[in-house]
């Protein structure tokens, strides 16, 4: 209350005494304005504001310096429909998203596509589904594009011209790679304990048939690889 | 005498009426210690001069008077009236030596610390209520505007898990933690089962090895798990009387037949 | 967006690129600040507001401008706790009858429990019931954990390891405290000694659960109390 009666002197000076039976001085009208806006849950009219404030007052003008004064500022007085309201600047409307990044690991179907993709790139679905045993869903290889570490690589030249995958460079990034020919061969994953010291059962992937374009590419990392 | 007496009965009376006002609403006092703050009222001094003294006797009359008109007291007003006599006698005889503990005048001055206490408790407490407050005084924001959470789900993996779920799939095996292969096991039991199904036909004396299950003579580890499942198999069926064993030489054959009839 | 680049063109003319890597200028920092205190009903922390805003935002120092900027208006910037809101001024609580929220009306327990976890926080259930001579029920404490008003603190690293309470920014956000050092009467209460822990010396009948130490004492006591 003391700071309402400090304004109020200091504004209207000599006239205080009337101010007593009048309106408020302009100043605490836009105040009041302003704090009523902003408590309120709806946008509110000018007849509500001229209603909720001391009588004589003039809602409509106090508006007038209110949104003067909040023109260019963080927030704004509007207009919705024929009330008023406070809002967010429309080029502040990014800081009301609040991001938050939740780190998971990949699914074990996602990793093997991936790692089937990083071994024998380029290659079809097909072939995928034929090294992993199973079915590779639509999900998987989407997550996977949506990520950025696999992309389409050129269409194989047998029937059916099916698309191929390879990894991307975001995903030589991510795994600190130079080069997809940097991923350890069979001998090393079986020198750091990742394969058993037995022959891997069942037969070996069928690589690369027909495969024209990539061949020479890939043939010397994968001849280390496929050495069994 | 008479000057007394008369005293005696005025305030007698005044404690009366209090006694009584008091009464009426025993069940509005939270607990003793509430009971005593509103008595040391009627002394009307600072609760820093109050004399504890004369608050134990008001405390105590009060007790009496509850007694008297038989409402029962919850236990802890009576543990305070039996704590307040105890103050009173020590305020009131002069000290014993022999006697051990605190003095009754500090046990006086911690009665008052914590009527003190609970008085500015209150009174902060009032304080508190009578500030603005949001809602009532003052307001918050009335159209919020939520905050967007925009839930972006990074995923990761390794070059470990990569290279793991590459030779994963090369091996066709699950990587799990080490546990016994029992493939490449053939039990005692299994060779029981075997040979009890087969020893019908041993009329003859046989080698045991021809008891071998199929196919386990080509890996040597199964051939050995075999051939000690085999021997020990025999063994068993010895012990029962269901065959006979014989071996001619060391590392010789060992031999089995049908024990029969007996 | 694009408004908000604009504004660093202007504003920063040949710095621009610079500005592209650094934190936006101070003015902008004050309008994002402002913009997010407006738009929510609850407190934000100083790190919660450099979260939300760009790179290298100072919000700490943004929010000193803000306050001075809405000093005297209707509506203010003020301080809960490590927290910031914009809260209506006092003064002005006649205009919004119509926005007052009925508040469930705290029994006289509940307002003396406040108040003693407000200024000896932190504080156990058992130096409440003894600064109250009473036990306190446990409707008590649940309500005000309920209004978020309380809150449990850490374990007191004595025998038993009971629990403490503490109020909570809600509590300090609905009086209007700064914080709990802002509390009514603290400095005196403090002055005077009456928020010591002052141990009974040996034989008060002990209100609440009793503490291990002194019940022999009191069972002494009480056996020659309780002769006649």
């Amino acid at each position: 209350m003391s700071d309402d009666t400090e304004i109020a002197e200091t504004e209207t000076d000599g006239e205080l005494e009337q101010s007593l039976f009048e309106a408020p001085p302009m100043g605490e009208q836009e105040r009041m304005v302003e704090a009523i806006l902003f408590a309120t849950a709806e946008p509110v009219t000018v007849k509500e504001l001229n209603d909720r404030m001391p009588h004589g007052s003039d809602a409509a003008e106090a508006l007038v310096y209110l949104r003067k004064r909040y023109e260019g500022r963080g927030v704004n007085v509007v207009k919705v429909g024929d009330a008023w309201a406070i809002r967010t600047a429309p080029d502040l409307g990014f800081l009301m998203q609040k991001e938050t990044v939740e780190t998971r690991k990949l699914s074990r179907a996602a990793i093997e596509t991936l790692a089937i993709i990083a071994y024998h790139q380029p290659v079809t679905r097909a072939e995928i589904e034929e090294i992993r045993g199973v079915s590779v869903s639509r999900g998987t290889v989407d997550q996977l594009l949506e990520m950025e570490w696999i992309r389409f690589g050129r269409r194989r030249m047998t029937p059916g011209r099916p698309v191929t995958f390879v990894v991307t460079q975001d995903f030589l990034d991510h795994f600190g790679l130079e080069s997809a020919r940097d991923l350890p061969g069979l001998k090393e994953l079986r020198a750091a304990g990742l394969l058993e010291n037995r022959p891997p059962p069942g037969t070996l992937p069928q690589m690369g048939e027909g495969d024209v374009d990539s061949e020479e590419e890939t043939e010397e990392g994968q001849s280390e690889l496929f050495e069994d | 005498m008479n000057d007394a007496t008369s005293d005696r009965s005025d305030s007698a009376v005044a404690e009366r009426l209090a006694a009584e006002a008091l009464i009426v609403d025993v069940d509005g006092f939270e607990g003793p210690l509430d009971l005593l703050l509103t008595l040391s009222r009627t002394q009307k001094v600072d609760l820093r001069k109050i004399s504890v003294l004369h608050l134990a006797q008001q405390y105590l009359a009060f007790v009496e008077k509850a007694k008297a008109l038989r409402i029962e007291l919850a236990a802890d007003y009576l543990v305070m009236a039996a704590w307040l006599a105890f103050l009173k006698s020590r305020l009131l005889l002069p000290p014993d030596p022999s006697e051990e503990g605190p003095s009754g005048e500090d046990l006086a001055a911690h009665l008052a610390f914590q009527l003190e206490r609970l008085q500015a408790m209150r009174d902060v407490a009032a304080k508190l209520m009578a500030r603005d407050q949001l809602g009532r005084d003052f307001f918050a924001r009335g159209i919020t505007q939520e905050v967007q959470r925009v839930r972006k789900v990074e995923y990761t993996a390794t070059l470990l898990d990569l290279m793991q779920g590459y030779a994963r799939i090369r091996t066709k095996d699950e990587f799990r933690p080490f546990v016994m292969d029992r493939d490449a096991v053939f039990t005692m039991e299994q060779a029981l089962e075997r040979m009890r199904g087969l020893i019908g036909f041993a009329g003859t004396w046989t080698d045991i090895s021809s008891y071998m299950p199929d196919g386990w003579d080509v890996d040597p580890v199964r051939w050995r798990s075999a051939t000690a499942a085999t021997f020990a198999a025999s063994l068993e069926l010895a012990k029962e009387g269901k065959v006979e064993l014989r071996q001619s030489d060391t590392f010789a054959p060992i031999e089995l037949r049908r024990r029969d009839g007996r």
